[in-house]
């Protein structure tokens, strides 16, 4: 049971971060029609501007300390972030501690822009070509971002901490009257889970309770009536492709701490978000969570030690089974509409 | 004449021409010149061209025609691979029961996931193969490493049993692979000049399949089952009220495209014997995608190019580095010449990803069509100098664009 | 005993009745119209004929065989043909391919693997297929795409289609709907034509009350689901039932 | 016309060195007697094939900053780096037998597949005489094999796993770096010294083929020792998130945590570990230890503050004080501004050791220069006395086993070397169980 516990926390875990991109997504699916590969760069994007804050805020001058040698025999330079010596080691060490939610507030800015850009730009000259067209055009974008990136920062894992008083454990076990340890959870992992809820609850109640919310969701139902209607939908549309990208990008930049970012991120999530979405039905906001939430979970438990035993490598392909299984007894994933993208 | 007309004929021969004079064609700069780096006619190269160029051809069949979007091909092309290093493992070297056995298993693998698959459509479909091909690529690179060797890829090794050959050659070493005795590795070089072209055998083995795989789908295209397919990219539910049973015509291109992804597959082993799990990677299965997409899905001649195309600039533009890029630029001042390597440096060698990203986008915004469509745009050009353009009569070669927009 | 024999067919849709007890006999070699208010269940009823629905209860029999669990192409391969309501062709074709792919599906039954064969050479399908053209008179936009027809030129280019399988029974949905008056008329006399020259039953559902009545031999009316009445279009003209349920609000 | 001047390999061999002077491919030419690539004009091409897309990209492009390095040094430039350290004393700064050195590159992106198509290519289209680099070991052994056929020498890369040398051993191969064995040979003594004999071991691994060869090398090392090993769980290789597999690792009774990763799995794993809060919690009334038995300071970096005080082994580090690691991160600092990595090291050394052999061979026929490999004892390259084995191609020298620096000075400081395992202490049988199977063969000179 208490192996059953664990991982359902871990699951969760794992399924915010799966659910958030799908529903990002499913978002633009949904209002713009659009099969976006390009998706999982914008969460890599959002990583690194966490990345890039904290670059910005350790951004240091060198002094040498003729005491110490570098590397060659030099004497060494030693850095202070400038930070440090405006507001004091103190302050300033706690601002540079807590870069990653700072980066909150400088990733919002940039990836809505950065997605206005893309829309504007690139995307809307898609709306009314192939899904396949579409589909490549974004990869090709999202090989060029991940490319910029790895051109600017390296191709290898960059460390991201969260802040100082994130880290360690939370022994849920005691709470439930378990020994000390057998259910321990980390902190900076339960807030990404409490954020990602709070987002995914902020997406839905802004869909259901504003106006611009009805009006998009009744463009994602159908879009040529709401045309008709005289509603300027493609500048509401615009708009929800920067929320799509701001809501990836602070995923992204939650997610900075728990895995150091690197430039291929995005692919690693691109495949599996999209058979999450596929699962939980295409266009469909609703199944996307919901998907995300199951397999994240069904993934954890397939890495339980004695499933493994039963069925080796069951860790390897449980998403893809689970995804077939859901497709063909649920032609159109969990609860997806008819007609959308079948053929 | 071979049951096509004319005009088809003509296409014929040009990949024909194309195939059997690629030494020269891949290979227009002199051997020490700087431009040398752009050749591309070596042996291994255009092995891959005319061997993706198979897998392109027959992934059209079913995507070109039936508008099915497979993310799961290369898992056929890895098991056609896997049978064919089994077959120069245990039969023997000679590739054509190797070749055959690899069509063989990945028609059979290929019933098999396209049975179920092709119960949904549309995107479902897509994940659904998807789904197969991540399981295959998961488990031959973990779980069923006794059978593809994991990481590595399957190799030969000096102790393999092969009941018609030999183990291990005279001079100790792995037999090669041959058909029936010619060396599939022994090459003639031919010196012109500051050239050298390079005739290998295993190409020209390669070269001819294509040729007979290029007019195989080209008389696809042309016959009854060929407009079925269409036909049901364009409207199935027109064609089940017409009295036709999509499935059948859907599943029956799916596996002739599993068995040209094999065939494919076979042949790379037999070119060189080894088989890797990535070669089932969703992303090789994306590649193959692109290839058709890129070239001109629907058309004949699209696929060829596209595949020829990604694989050049996966083995040219990655080896472009900077003492290269210093060599080309020698004649330039010094300081411009550094300004110009530092432009360029970004988009070649490590940035040949780059280079390809951009391209893509570049070819899917203003040529809808693919490089099929750049093609005829270039040539309607020539002709308009020449006599006003004359309305195309062949649907094939100027794919429509089917808006698709989701509702 | 009729070609086609609906007896006791029932459906729901959840909550609701689409189609209650309906029964309905169409001889052969007639011209029979279903007509009734929106959400009689005309459209429900005639995709239970082809298969596209599957009645809760009730028989549907064709020519003495039942079409029940069948799918649309053996019911098409049985001798049903149907028009839509929006023409339904092959966009992406030419409007030759599109002739030529119902004498296929004539010939060689639901599915035959015949991938090395050329079309062109199969001189006696494109010979009926070119007849066909010039029977409907497109002969002069065989190379066109079918998408790029206008409306009323899908819709004939449908109707061949149809009538080159020699259907037995021919089922229209709404073949006017949206037309202007012209096109409206110019598909009667194509209707009529076929009628006159063919040996085939032709089943309408119509909300155009001038296309049935210059059409229709037998007239049913739908309301609720239900048949109201089914007799010759004079008697339906002056019952009064009708009247009042349907053509008092549209006529 | 009559310029069409259809020939055999001899004719043209003639051609091209009145040509530029350039080697021209000549692999898989059925003609006898020649040597694949030979070199025939003033210049000599060498190969290197090292990730450039992917995951170790950074890391192939330490591998490539080194061979250039290489390069230069041999055609005399700079300050000659090793080349004045080494003991044996043939190269002397004017290229491999008096031809200048040329070198091509090419992307493994870390696929078999790959890698050997761009192998091929430097092979059939550049004519290199010698293909190195690489940052795994599927890439090496796929490599290995391709240059076995192909007649030309391989001098392998980062790569870890016993197979290299062990049951996929090739005759025209040859292995600088260490192996997972020489790992658990080096680390388990000092493990048991700083933890004690008496601990539970739990272990997280790649499921690869290297991961298990390492794992295998590992458990049997320190169960030599007294350990017991609580499990042993495979990951996949496509895990960006290891949590799952770390959450039980707590509850099993395991008092040590054994990550069998590299590179990105290694730091994700290592992150996560630490996340989970694992170093701060008693087992068993032990402190939980974490150990990382194969470390890769470049990856390291990825892992931030997480790596502090986790025990590892490295094949070298920068930090050495010998002369010839002196040397080499004098000349590699000096041009390109940070210390060079392990991958760097290896394949710097690997460049210098190839051109040697040959310049002692005098042929670059790849037949002469294994044989001048093979059994070859030298020193002064960073690792001390290290030996060249005939039977297997495997280098034998100083293991270190390091630990992440409590207070690093720099971004590179990142390791500090508890100890020097001895070369004895890591060499084994030609006949151990873990390299079994598979055989040198002849080698081949190609052609």
């Amino acid at each position: 049971m208490d192996a059953v516990l664990l991982q359902i926390l871990n699951g969760l875990d794992k399924g915010s971060a799966y659910a958030l991109i799908a529903l990002g997504l499913t978002l633009i699916f949904g209002t713009l029609g659009v099969v976006n590969f390009a998706h999982g760069a914008l969460f890599m994007l959002g990583a690194f501007c966490a990345v890039t804050l904290s670059r910005i805020l350790t951004l240091s001058f060198e002094t040498i300390d003729e005491t110490k040698v570098d590397f060659l025999g030099n004497p060494l330079k030693v850095k202070t972030p400038y930070v440090e010596s405006w507001f004091g080691p103190e302050t300033g060490g706690a601002i540079i501690d807590w870069a990653v939610p700072l980066s909150i507030l400088f990733a919002i800015p940039v990836m809505i822009t950065i997605g206005f850009i893309m829309e504007r730009g690139l995307i809307k000259h898609f709306y009314k070509r192939p899904h396949a067209d579409q589909i490549l055009v974004t990869f090709g974008l999202a090989i060029v971002l991940q490319e910029l990136i790895k051109y600017f920062f390296g191709a290898n894992p960059i460390p991201t901490p969260a802040p100082d008083v994130f880290k360690g454990s939370f022994d849920f076990g005691v709470l439930l009257g378990y020994d000390p340890n057998v259910i321990i959870y980390p902190y900076w992992r339960m807030v990404y889970f409490l954020f990602s809820t709070i987002i995914i609850g902020g997406v839905f109640a802004f869909l259901q309770f504003t106006t611009f919310g009805m009006v998009v969701r009744a463009g994602m139902a159908d879009r040529e009536t709401v045309g008709l209607l005289g509603i300027n939908i493609d500048k509401r549309f615009t708009f929800m492709f920067g929320l799509a990208a701001a809501v990836a990008g602070i995923a992204g930049v939650m997610y900075a701490p728990i895995n150091s970012p690197n430039y291929h991120m995005g692919m690693d999530f691109l495949v599996l978000s999209f058979v999450v979405v596929v699962v939980g039905g295409m266009g469909s906001l609703p199944g996307a969570v919901l998907a995300g939430f199951m397999l994240g979970i069904l993934e954890s438990f397939a890495s339980m030690n004695w499933i493994k035993d039963i069925i080796p490598g069951i860790d390897q392909i449980i998403i893809y089974v689970v995804a077939i299984i859901i497709l063909l007894t649920r032609p159109r994933g969990l609860m997806g509409r008819k007609g959308v993208m079948e053929d | 004449m071979l049951g096509i007309s004319k005009k088809d004929m003509t296409i014929l021969l040009v990949v024909i021409v194309l195939a059997l004079c690629a030494p020269f064609i891949l290979n227009p700069f002199p051997t020490g010149s700087a431009m040398a780096q752009f050749n591309a006619g070596y042996p291994d190269l255009m092995q891959r061209f005319v061997i993706f160029g198979i897998f392109a051809i027959g992934f059209n069949i079913l995507f070109g025609l039936t508008g099915y979007l497979s993310f799961g091909h290369a898992a056929f092309l890895g098991v056609g691979s896997y049978s064919a290093v089994w077959m120069f493992k245990l039969l023997s070297m000679n590739v054509v029961p190797a070749i055959l056995l690899s069509m063989i298993v990945a028609g059979l693998f290929s019933v098999l996931i396209g049975y179920v698959s092709l119960r949904r459509s549309g995107i479902y479909f897509s994940i659904l193969t998807l789904a197969f091909a991540q399981m295959s690529f998961n488990l031959a690179y973990s779980v069923l490493t006794p059978i593809t060797n994991g990481e590595t890829g399957l190799q030969l090794t000096l102790s393999d049993k092969r009941y018609l050959g030999q183990s291990v050659t005279e001079s100790g070493s792995i037999p090669v692979t041959n058909f029936f005795g010619l060396e599939m590795r022994s090459t003639y070089d031919l010196a012109v000049g500051g050239w050298n072209f390079q005739f290998n055998a295993g190409y020209y083995l390669c070269a001819i399949i294509m040729i007979v795989a290029f007019y195989v789908s080209m008389r696809i295209f042309r016959s009854p089952f060929g407009l079925m397919l269409r036909a049901v990219k364009s409207n199935q539910q027109r064609l089940n009220y017409t009295g036709i049973n999509p499935k059948p015509y859907t599943l029956a291109a799916f596996v002739i495209s599993g068995i040209y992804a094999g065939l494919a597959g076979g042949l790379m082993a037999s070119m060189d014997p080894l088989a890797g799990a990535e070669r089932m990677q969703w992303t090789a299965s994306g590649e193959v995608v692109l290839m058709t997409i890129l070239g001109g899905a629907g058309t004949l001649i699209g696929p060829v190019l596209g595949a020829g195309f990604i694989k050049y600039f996966e083995n040219i533009f990655s080896k472009i580095n900077d003492t290269v890029l210093h060599q080309w630029f020698a004649f330039m001042p010094d300081g411009l010449e550094d300004v110009v390597v530092f432009i360029v440096h970004p988009f070649v060698g490590k940035g040949w990803h780059l280079t390809l990203g951009i391209l893509f986008m570049l070819v899917v915004t203003f040529l809808p069509g693919g490089l099929v469509e750049g093609g005829q745009r270039i040539a309607k050009l020539f002709k308009r100098e020449k006599a006003p353009a004359v309305p195309p009569s062949d649907p094939e070669h100027h794919p429509k664009e089917t808006p698709h927009v989701a509702e | 005993m009729g070609i086609l024999e609906v007896k006791g067919v029932n459906k729901r849709f959840g909550g609701l009745q689409a189609l209650g007890d309906v029964n309905l006999s169409v001889a052969e070699n007639t011209v029979h119209a279903i007509i009734g208010p929106n959400g009689a269940g005309k459209s429900t009823l005639l995709n239970c004929l082809v298969g596209k629905l599957i009645p809760d209860t009730g028989s549907v029999m064709f020519d003495g065989q039942s079409v029940l669990g069948r799918t649309p192409y053996e019911i098409n391969q049985m001798g049903i043909s149907r028009v839509f309501q929006t023409p339904e062709i092959f966009g992406d074709l030419t409007v030759f391919e599109n002739m030529v792919i119902p004498c296929f599906a004539k010939r060689d039954g639901s599915f035959r693997m015949h991938a090395f064969e050329s079309v062109v050479q199969e001189q006696d399908i494109c010979l009926q297929a070119e007849q066909m053209l010039v029977d409907v008179n497109m002969q002069d936009k065989r190379h066109m795409h079918a998408a790029s027809l206008s409306r009323g030129d899908k819709r004939r280019l449908e109707m061949a289609m149809c009538l080159s399988q020699k259907p037995r029974l021919l089922l229209l949905d709404e073949p006017t709907a949206g037309m202007a008056r012209a096109d409206t008329n110019n598909t009667i006399d194509l209707l009529k034509e076929i009628k006159s020259t063919r040996d085939i039953t032709i089943a309408i559902i119509e909300h155009d009350m001038h296309v049935v009545f210059s059409l229709a031999d037998r007239i049913t009316v739908l309301a609720q689901g239900t048949p109201l009445v089914e007799d010759s279009p004079e008697n339906i003209r002056g019952n009064p039932k009708v009247r009042e349920a349907y053509l008092g609000e549209a006529a | 016309m009559s310029k069409f001047n259809v020939t055999r390999r001899g004719v043209l061999k003639t051609g091209a060195a009145a040509g530029a002077g350039l080697a021209l491919p000549t692999i898989f030419t059925s003609s006898a007697y020649a040597v694949t690539n030979n070199p025939m004009g003033g210049t000599v091409t060498l190969g290197f094939n090292v990730p450039q897309t992917g995951a170790y990209a950074d890391e192939g492009a330490d591998e490539l900053r080194a061979y250039e390095l290489a390069v230069e040094h041999l055609n005399g430039g700079g300050d000659g780096g090793m080349l004045n350290t080494f003991s044996s004393k043939v190269l002397d700064g004017t290229g491999i037998l008096g031809k200048k050195v040329e070198f091509v590159t090419g992307d493994t992106q870390t696929k078999s597949d790959a890698a050997r198509a761009s192998a091929k290519s430097m092979i059939e289209k550049d004519g290199a005489i010698m293909i190195t680099g690489g940052s795994s070991s599927g890439v090496a052994i796929a490599v290995q094999g391709l240059c076995q056929e192909a007649g030309v020498i391989f001098m392998a890369g980062l790569t870890h796993s016993n197979d290299t040398t062990g049951k996929d051993k090739k005759a025209n191969g040859f292995r600088h770096f260490f192996n997972a064995y020489m790992s658990g040979a080096a680390l388990a003594p000092v493990l048991a010294k700083m933890y004690g004999a008496d601990r539970k071991a739990y272990h997280l691994t790649a499921d690869y083929t290297w991961g298990w060869t390492q794992e295998e090398s590992i458990v049997a090392a320190t169960e030599a020792l007294g350990w017991e090993t609580v499990n042993t769980v495979k990951t996949p290789l496509a895990s960006t998130d290891f949590s799952s597999y770390i959450a039980p690792v707590l509850n099993s009774g395991a008092d040590v945590l054994v990550l069998n990763h590299y590179g990105g799995n290694m730091v994700n794993s290592l992150t996560n570990a630490v996340q989970f809060g694992l170093r701060e919690k008693q087992v068993n009334g032990k402190n939980f230890e974490i150990v990382v038995p194969l470390y890769s300071r470049l990856m390291a970096k990825g892992a931030g503050e997480n790596v502090k005080g986790i025990f590892g082994s490295t094949n070298w580090h920068w930090s050495l004080t010998d002369e010839g690691s002196k040397a080499f991160v004098k000349s590699f600092g000096t041009k390109y501004g940070f210390p060079p990595s392990q991958a760097a090291h290896t394949c710097y050394v690997q460049t210098l050791l190839y051109a040697d052999a040959v310049s002692r061979a005098g042929s670059f026929a790849p037949c002469d220069v294994a044989a001048a490999l093979e059994g070859f004892e030298f020193d002064g390259m960073g690792n001390g006395k290290t030996l060249y084995r005939a039977e297997d191609h495997q280098c034998f020298k100083d293991v270190l086993v390091v630990r992440g620096k409590e207070n690093p000075t720099s971004e590179f400081d990142l390791l500090e070397v508890v100890e020097v395992t001895p070369a004895a202490q890591v060499t084994y049988p030609i006949d151990h169980p873990m390299f079994a199977g598979g055989s040198l063969g002849q080698c081949n000179n190609g052609a």
